[in-house]
C-alpha cells in the first residue's frame, strides 16, 4: 500500500521535471511543475500514514486506542497544497502576459534575456 | 521580554504588507508611513537583540502558542535566534529598511505602488522569518514566499517584456528549488518524525549518515543552491536582478541570496554537522570557487549595468560559499564577514544603478557616459562601491578578502593540499576581474563623454542619496575597524556555527542535550587575530594624505590660479582628438578590454552558448546539478 | 628658491610636440635624426611628447594647407603655457615652393606667433638643436615674465 | 609627543615621503642614462626625471570640458600616497618603522595596484577617447601580470611558511627574518623561476617597454595621460618614478636580503644599489632591446611564460626543496 503510495509520487515527480525540461510550451512546464507538486504532496501525506491508524481526532473520555496517523503530515499537505495553487496561479498569469509580449508560449522564442 | 522580539520584527513586517495594502491605495503619505513604521520598528527591534545576543551570548528561543517539546518532542514551531541567525537577521532589517526609504521616491514614477509595498514587505518579512526560524519546514514555507515576493516584484515592472520572461524563468527554476527543499522536508520528517532543527541536529548527532537522510541532504543542497544562486543554478539570477527595480535588485543581492547561503550554512554545519569531512569541504569549496570565476567572467562580457552587477553578485557569493568551506575559524570569520560586506557594497552599487536609471531611463552601458558631471554625488557613492567589491583598502571588501586569501592558503597549509592553493590563486584573480569589470562600468557610465539626449539628467533626490550615503559610510567603518566588527558581528556567529550543542541545549532544554551531547558541549577557540592587518596602518595613511595634500597646495600645484577651467567655449578646453573637432566618441561597454576578450573568445562563446535563455535548460541545470551533488554524497560522504 | 627650481626644470626639460601642417617629410626626418644616437638631443632634455597637452615647445614643419589649418590652430589653442612655437625649414616661413597653390593657406605667422623660425629645405640637425636651444632661452623668459 | 615626531620623521623623511621622492627619481634617471648609454648615445642626465618634474610644476593646468574635474586632480594624489605608504611597509634588510606587523604582503600587493587604478580613473576621468583605449589597456595588463605575480607571493609565503613555523605567513618581517637566517632567497634554487617571474612582472608593473601598451605615445597619444598637463601630469610621472624603486626595492627585499649591517644608513645604501642592480636587468635591458607588443600578445606572454616559472617555483617548494 504504502509502496505504491511512494512509487506513484515519485513517478509523479519525475513525471513534472520531464514536462519541464523537455516541453517548449510554456503551460505544459507550468502542468510540469503542477505535477512535481502533486508528487511531493502524496510522498508528504504518505509519510504519515500508519497501517491500521485511524484519523487523528482525540476524544478523551470514550477513546481506548491511541493508533492514529499521524497529524502533522497532514497539516504540512494543507500548507503545501495552498502554495501549490499559488504558484500555478502565479505562473499562469505569467504566461498570459508572456503571451501578450511575445506572442508565442515557445519557450525556444522566449528568450530575449541571455549571455 | 526579549523573547517575544523576534516574532514581533517578524510580525510587524507582514503586519506592514497588510495594513499598506489596506490603506495604501488611498493616500501616498500614509503609505509610505506606515511602510517607513514598519521597517525601522523592525529593525529596531532586531538591533534590541543585539545586546543580550551577540554580547551577552544568549540563545533566544520563542514557541509559538507556547507549544513547548512535551517529553523531549518538539512539535509547536519555534523561534530561534542564535548568533548566526542575528547576524543574518540585522543585514535583513538593515537592508530591508534602507531599501524602502530608496523606494519611496525611486518608485513613484510607477504606479500600482500599493501593491509594490505589499509585495516588498512580504519579501522582508519571509527573509526575516527564514533566518529566525528553528523549524524544517517553515524553512520551507518562508522561502516559498520569499520566492513567491521575489517573482512578483521582478514582475512588477509588466509593460517589459524582459520582466515578465524573467519572473517567468525565476518562478520556474525557483520552484523546482522549493520542491527540491520541501522533497528533501519530507525525508526529513519521514526519518525522524519531526521537523524542529534542534532536534533533528541531535538525533542526527548519533545517527550514521544513512543513504536516506544522504538522499535528503543532497536534495536541501541543490534547493539552497538554487535559492543563493549557486553556478551552476545561477542562470534566472542575473535575468532577474536586472529586470526588477533597483531597490528590489538591493534586496535579491543583499537578502534573498543571503537567505540561500543562510540555508546552506544550517545544514550543513549545524543540522547535519557534516564539515568536518574534507569531502564535504571540497564539494563547497569547489562550487564557490567555479562559481566566483563565472560569476565575474560573465560579468566582464556583459554590456548592461545591472545584468554586469547580478553577475558580480553571483561571484561574491562564489566567495562566501567558498570561505565557509573552508570550515576553519578563519574561513568561516571570512565568509561572514563578506557576506556582510557584499550586502553593503552591493547594496550600494544597485541603488548607483538605480540612481542612473531614475535619472536617464536606461542602464544600457553602450549608451550611457560622462554623468559624473550630472551627476557627482552618485559617481563618488559608485566609486566607493566599485572599489569597496574590488577588494582596495581602505573599504571593507579588502579586509574580507584578505580573510579568504588567508583562509584558503592556510588550509592548503593545513590539508597540505595543493588544490586550495589553486583556490586563493583563482580568489586573487576574480578580484582583479572584478575591478577590471567595474572600470569598465565607471568609464562606460560615469566619465568619458555625456551624450547628447542626457544633458539635461539630474542628481537623484535626496530620500534616495541617504540610504546610498548610508551604505558608503557603512563600508568605510568595516573597511577601517576590522576588528570591531570581527568582535562584536562575526565571532559569536561563528561561534554560534562551531557549536551546535548550545542551539540544541536552548530550543530541547539542557538535559536533552547532555544526554546525546555527552562529552560536553566544545566551544571551540577563537584563537584568530588580524595579525597581518592592522587598520591603524590606515591612520597613517590618512596622515600621509593629509600631509601630500598640504604640500601640493603649498606648492602651488593646485593653486587655482593655475588650473583653468571649462567654463568658455574655448577650442583649448576640448578633448584632444588629433587636431580633429571635437565629436562625441565615447570609449564604452563593448569596447574595453579587447586584449582580454580576443584571447579568452572560446571560452566567453561557450559561457555565452550555455546562458541562452531557453528556461528547459535552465530547468536541466538545476536538475543534474542536484543530480551530481547526490552522487557525489552517496560516493564520497560516509 | 623655488621659483629657481621651476626655471632650472624649464630650461633642462623641454617636451617637443611635432606637427606637421603638409610638410613633405623632409624636415620631418630631420627633426626624427636629432634624437637618434648621433645627435642625441636627449641629452639636453628634449623628448617628443605624444600630446599637445604635454608640450612646451611645439615644431611646426610644411606649408599650412588649407586642410590642416584648422587643426593646427586648434592642437596649438590646447598646448598649456607657457610655450614656444618654432617653425622648421623654409615652408612655414614663406612657402616655398608650394606658394601660390589653390591648397595652401600659409605661411605660419599668420595664425600664431612664430618664436624661432630655423631655416632651411630641410634644416641641419644642427641647426634645428641650435633653433630649439634659442627657443628654449625664449620659453625661460616667457615663464618669467608671467 | 616625541613618537609623533618620529612618525612624522618617517612618513615625510625616511622612509616616507622625502626618501621616496628623491629614490624614485634618482632610479628613473640612472635608467635613462643606461638605456642611452646601451644604444650608444650620452643620455640625459641622472637628474633628467627631476627636471621634468620640475618643468610640469610651472606649467599650466588645464582641465577639459568633459573631465569630471576633482576626481581628475585628486587621482595622481590618491595614486602618490598608496606609493608613499607602500615604502612605509617595505622593510629595509631588518629596518622597518613598525615593532609589530601591520601590512603583509597581500596588503601590498593591493596598495600597489592602487597607483594602476589611480591612473585609470584619472585618465577616465578625463573624458578622452584616447584615455579610454589607454585604460583598457592598463586594466589588461594589470589583469596580465597579476596572475604571475600572485603565484610568486604565494611560493614566498609558503616557502618562508614552512620554514620558520609550519605555518603560513606573508608577513615581511618574517621573509626578512627567513634571509637573515638562511641566506638570500635566490639562493634557493627553487626559487629562481619564481624570482625571473618576478623580473618579468616588474617592467609591466611599472609601465615600460615592451609592456607600456597603456601608455603608447605613438598610438594612443600616452593613453590616460593624454589630458593631463602641468602639477597632475608631473605627479603621475613622479609616481612612475616612484613605482620603479618600489617594485625594485620589493624584489630587493624578498629576494636579495639577507642579516645586512648595523648601520642602518649602509643598508639603505646596499637596497638601493641592488634596486639599481634589479632596474638594471629587469627594466633597462628590456627597454632597450624590444618594441611595444601587443596588448593580447601582452596578455598572453604573462599568462604563460612568467605563469609557467611562478608555478614551476610553487610545485618545487611544494615539494620540500
Amino acid at each position: 500500500m504504502l509502496l505504491e503510495n511512494y512509487l506513484c509520487s515519485i513517478v509523479l515527480i519525475v513525471l513534472g521535471l520531464y514536462a519541464i525540461i523537455t516541453k517548449k510550451n510554456a503551460f505544459k512546464i507550468v502542468i510540469g511543475m503542477g505535477l512535481v507538486d502533486y508528487g511531493i504532496n502524496l510522498m508528504l501525506v504518505s509519510a504519515g500514514f500508519r497501517v491500521n491508524g485511524t484519523a487523528p481526532i482525540f476524544d478523551a473520555p470514550t477513546q481506548t486506542q491511541y493508533f492514529f496517523v499521524d497529524p502533522v503530515p497532514q497539516a504540512l499537505t494543507l500548507t503545501s497544497i495552498v502554495i501549490g495553487a499559488c504558484v500555478t496561479a502565479l505562473a499562469l498569469s505569467l504566461v498570459v502576459k508572456i503571451k501578450e509580449h511575445y506572442g508565442t508560449l515557445d519557450t525556444d522564442k522566449v528568450r530575449r534575456l541571455n549571455g | 521580554m526579549t523573547n517575544h522580539l523576534p516574532i514581533i520584527a517578524i510580525q510587524v513586517l507582514f503586519l506592514g504588507a497588510f495594513i499598506s495594502g489596506l490603506v495604501g491605495y488611498k493616500s501616498n503619505s500614509l503609505r509610505k508611513f506606515v511602510i517607513f513604521l514598519a521597517t525601522g520598528t523592525s529593525l529596531v527591534l532586531t538591533l534590541m537583540l543585539f545586546k543580550p545576543v551577540m554580547m551577552e551570548g544568549q540563545i533566544i528561543s520563542y514557541w509559538m502558542g507556547n507549544w513547548v517539546p512535551v517529553s523531549d518532542w518538539a512539535i509547536g514551531i519555534g523561534l530561534e535566534v542564535d548568533q548566526l541567525s542575528l547576524f543574518f537577521g540585522l543585514i535583513v532589517t538593515v537592508t530591508v529598511f534602507l531599501g524602502a526609504i530608496y523606494s519611496f521616491k525611486y518608485m513613484s514614477k510607477d504606479n500600482g505602488q500599493d501593491k509594490y509595498y505589499v509585495v516588498f514587505m512580504m519579501l522582508a518579512g519571509s527573509v526575516l522569518g527564514f533566518v529566525f526560524t528553528g523549524d524544517l519546514f517553515n524553512m520551507y514555507v518562508m522561502i516559498e514566499i520569499m520566492t513567491f515576493a521575489a517573482v512578483g516584484l521582478t514582475a512588477f515592472r509588466n509593460h517589459k517584456a524582459e520582466s515578465i520572461e524573467a519572473a517567468f524563468k525565476y518562478l520556474v527554476v525557483g520552484s523546482i528549488g522549493s520542491s527540491l527543499i520541501l522533497l528533501g522536508t519530507v525525508v526529513m520528517y519521514a526519518q525522524f518524525k519531526t521537523l524542529n532543527l534542534a532536534q533533528i541536529t541531535a538525533l542526527l548527532n548519533n545517527a550514521q549518515h544513512t543513504p536516506v537522510i544522504l538522499f535528503a541532504f543532497a536534495l536541501m543542497i541543490g534547493g539552497y543552491a538554487v535559492k543563493a544562486f549557486i553556478v551552476p543554478c545561477h542562470v534566472v539570477a542575473p535575468d532577474a536582478y536586472a529586470a526588477a527595480p533597483s531597490s528590489v535588485s538591493m534586496l535579491f543581492s543583499g537578502i534573498v541570496n543571503k537567505a540561500g547561503i543562510y540555508g546552506m550554512i544550517r545544514l550543513v554545519f549545524v543540522v547535519f554537522a557534516s564539515m568536518n569531512l574534507p569531502s564535504m569541504q571540497f564539494l563547497l569549496v569547489f562550487l564557490g570557487t567555479i562559481t566566483m570565476f563565472i560569476g565575474v567572467t560573465m560579468a566582464l562580457a556583459q554590456s548592461d549595468f545591472k545584468r554586469l552587477l547580478a553577475f558580480h553578485s553571483i561571484s561574491q557569493i562564489g566567495y562566501v560559499l567558498t570561505a565557509i568551506g573552508l570550515s576553519t575559524i578563519l574561513g568561516l570569520t571570512g565568509g561572514l564577514y563578506h557576506a556582510l560586506n557584499h550586502t553593503l557594497f552591493k547594496g550600494l552599487l544597485f541603488l548607483c544603478a538605480g540612481a542612473v536609471l531614475y535619472s536617464t531611463g536606461t542602464t544600457d552601458l553602450n549608451k550611457l557616459g560622462g554623468l559624473a558631471k550630472k551627476m557627482p554625488q552618485t559617481a563618488g557613492l559608485f566609486l566607493v562601491g566599485a572599489f569597496a567589491i574590488s577588494g582596495i583598502p581602505p573599504f571593507n571588501g579588502f579586509v574580507s578578502k584578505w580573510l579568504v586569501y588567508q583562509g584558503t592558503f592556510a588550509k592548503s597549509m593545513e590539508t597540505n593540499n595543493p588544490g586550495y592553493v589553486f583556490v586563493t590563486i583563482v580568489a586573487l584573480i576574480v578580484s582583479v576581474m572584478t575591478l577590471a569589470s567595474f572600470i569598465k562600468v565607471t568609464q562606460s557610465v560615469f566619465f568619458g563623454q555625456l551624450p547628447k539626449e542626457f544633458e539635461n539628467a539630474e542628481e537623484v533626490p535626496l530620500s534616495m542619496r541617504i540610504p546610498m550615503w548610508i551604505l558608503a559610510a557603512l563600508c568605510l567603518v568595516a573597511g577601517i575597524l576590522p576588528t570591531a566588527v570581527i568582535d562584536y558581528l562575526i565571532k559569536p556567529a561563528v561561534l554560534a556555527i562551531k557549536s551546535a550543542g548550545n542551539y540544541v541545549a536552548v530550543m530541547m532544554g539542557q538535559e536533552y542535550a547532555t544526554k546525546i551531547y555527552t562529552e560536553g558541549i566544545a566551544i571551540p577557540k577563537y584563537d584568530y587575530a588580524m595579525a597581518g592587518w592592522n587598520p591603524t596602518s590606515w591612520l597613517i595613511l590618512f596622515g600621509v594624505l593629509l600631509i601630500a595634500f598640504a604640500l601640493v597646495a603649498l606648492t602651488g600645484g593646485f593653486n587655482p590660479r593655475h588650473i583653468v577651467g571649462a567654463e568658455n567655449n574655448n577650442a583649448k578646453f576640448d578633448v584632444f582628438f588629433s587636431g580633429e573637432a571635437a565629436e562625441h566618441s565615447h570609449v564604452a561597454g563593448n569596447d574595453l578590454f579587447w586584449g582580454l576578450k580576443h584571447n579568452l573568445k572560446g571560452y566567453f562563446h561557450f559561457m555565452h552558448d550555455v546562458h541562452n535563455g531557453v528556461v528547459n535548460d535552465y530547468a536541466l541545470m538545476v536538475v543534474s546539478t542536484t543530480a551530481l551533488v547526490m552522487l557525489y554524497l552517496f560516493l564520497l560522504v560516509k | 628658491m623655488f621659483k629657481k627650481l621651476i626655471e632650472k626644470g624649464i630650461e633642462k626639460s623641454p617636451w617637443l610636440l611635432h606637427i606637421n601642417t603638409g610638410s613633405c617629410n623632409g624636415c620631418d626626418i630631420e627633426l626624427v635624426s636629432v634624437i637618434t644616437p648621433r645627435y642625441d638631443a636627449e641629452r639636453m632634455g628634449f623628448k617628443l611628447a605624444g600630446t599637445p597637452r604635454h608640450a612646451d615647445i611645439v615644431v611646426v614643419s610644411g606649408p599650412i594647407t588649407s586642410q590642416s589649418k584648422e587643426r593646427l590652430v586648434r592642437t596649438l589653442a590646447q598646448v598649456p603655457d607657457p610655450k614656444v612655437v618654432v617653425s622648421i625649414g623654409s615652408c612655414p616661413r614663406s612657402c616655398n615652393v608650394f606658394h601660390g597653390s589653390y591648397s595652401v593657406e600659409g605661411p605660419l605667422d599668420r595664425y600664431c606667433d612664430v618664436d624661432v623660425s630655423i631655416a632651411g629645405c630641410p634644416p641641419k640637425p644642427e641647426a634645428i638643436i641650435d633653433g630649439l636651444a634659442k627657443a628654449v632661452e625664449i620659453l625661460k623668459t616667457k615663464r618669467r615674465g608671467k | 609627543m616625541n613618537n609623533i615626531l618620529q612618525f612624522l620623521f618617517y612618513i615625510l623623511i625616511f622612509p616616507g615621503f622625502a626618501f621616496c621622492v628623491v629614490a624614485g627619481l634618482l632610479i628613473a634617471g640612472i635608467d635613462r642614462k643606461l638605456v642611452a648609454r646601451m644604444q650608444k648615445r650620452i643620455g640625459p642626465p641622472i637628474l633628467q626625471p627631476t627636471y621634468d618634474f620640475l618643468k610640469l610644476l610651472g606649467k599650466e593646468t588645464i582641465i577639459p570640458r568633459h573631465a569630471a574635474r576633482k576626481v581628475y586632480l585628486a587621482a595622481p594624489v590618491v595614486g602618490l600616497l598608496s606609493l608613499v605608504t607602500v615604502s612605509l611597509f617595505i622593510p629595509i634588510f631588518n629596518f622597518s618603522i613598525f615593532d609589530k606587523p601591520v601590512a603583509d604582503l597581500i596588503v601590498i600587493i593591493y596598495l600597489l595596484t592602487i597607483p594602476g587604478v589611480a591612473l585609470i580613473i584619472g585618465g577616465s576621468a578625463s573624458g578622452s577617447p584616447y584615455a579610454g583605449v589607454g585604460i583598457s589597456r592598463e586594466m589588461v595588463a594589470i589583469l596580465s601580470y597579476e596572475l604571475p605575480l600572485v603565484i610568486v607571493l604565494l611560493t614566498i609565503g609558503r616557502k618562508v611558511g614552512m620554514a620558520l613555523d609550519g605555518n603560513i605567513t606573508f608577513s615581511l618581517k618574517a621573509i626578512v627574518d627567513y634571509q637573515a637566517q638562511y641566506g638570500p632567497m635566490i639562493a634557493q634554487w627553487s626559487m629562481i623561476p619564481a624570482a625571473i617571474a618576478l623580473l618579468l612582472v616588474i617592467p609591466c608593473k611599472v609601465g615600460s617597454l615592451p609592456f607600456d601598451i597603456a601608455e603608447a605615445e605613438i598610438e594612443i597619444c600616452e593613453g590616460p595621460l593624454v589630458e593631463y598637463s602641468g602639477p597632475p601630469l608631473g605627479i603621475f610621472k613622479l609616481n612612475h618614478a616612484i613605482k620603479m624603486f618600489i617594485m625594485t626595492s620589493l624584489f630587493v627585499t624578498l629576494f636579495l636580503s639577507g642579516a645586512g649591517t648595523n648601520f642602518v644608513a649602509l643598508n639603505v645604501l646596499i637596497q638601493f644599489a641592488l634596486a639599481v642592480v634589479v632596474t638594471f636587468i629587469s627594466i633597462s635591458v628590456l627597454k632597450a632591446i624590444t618594441a611595444r607588443l601587443r596588448v593580447e600578445q601582452t596578455f598572453k606572454f604573462y599568462w604563460t611564460y612568467p605563469t609557467a616559472l611562478a608555478l614551476l617555483s610553487l610545485v618545487l617548494v611544494w615539494l620540500g626543496l
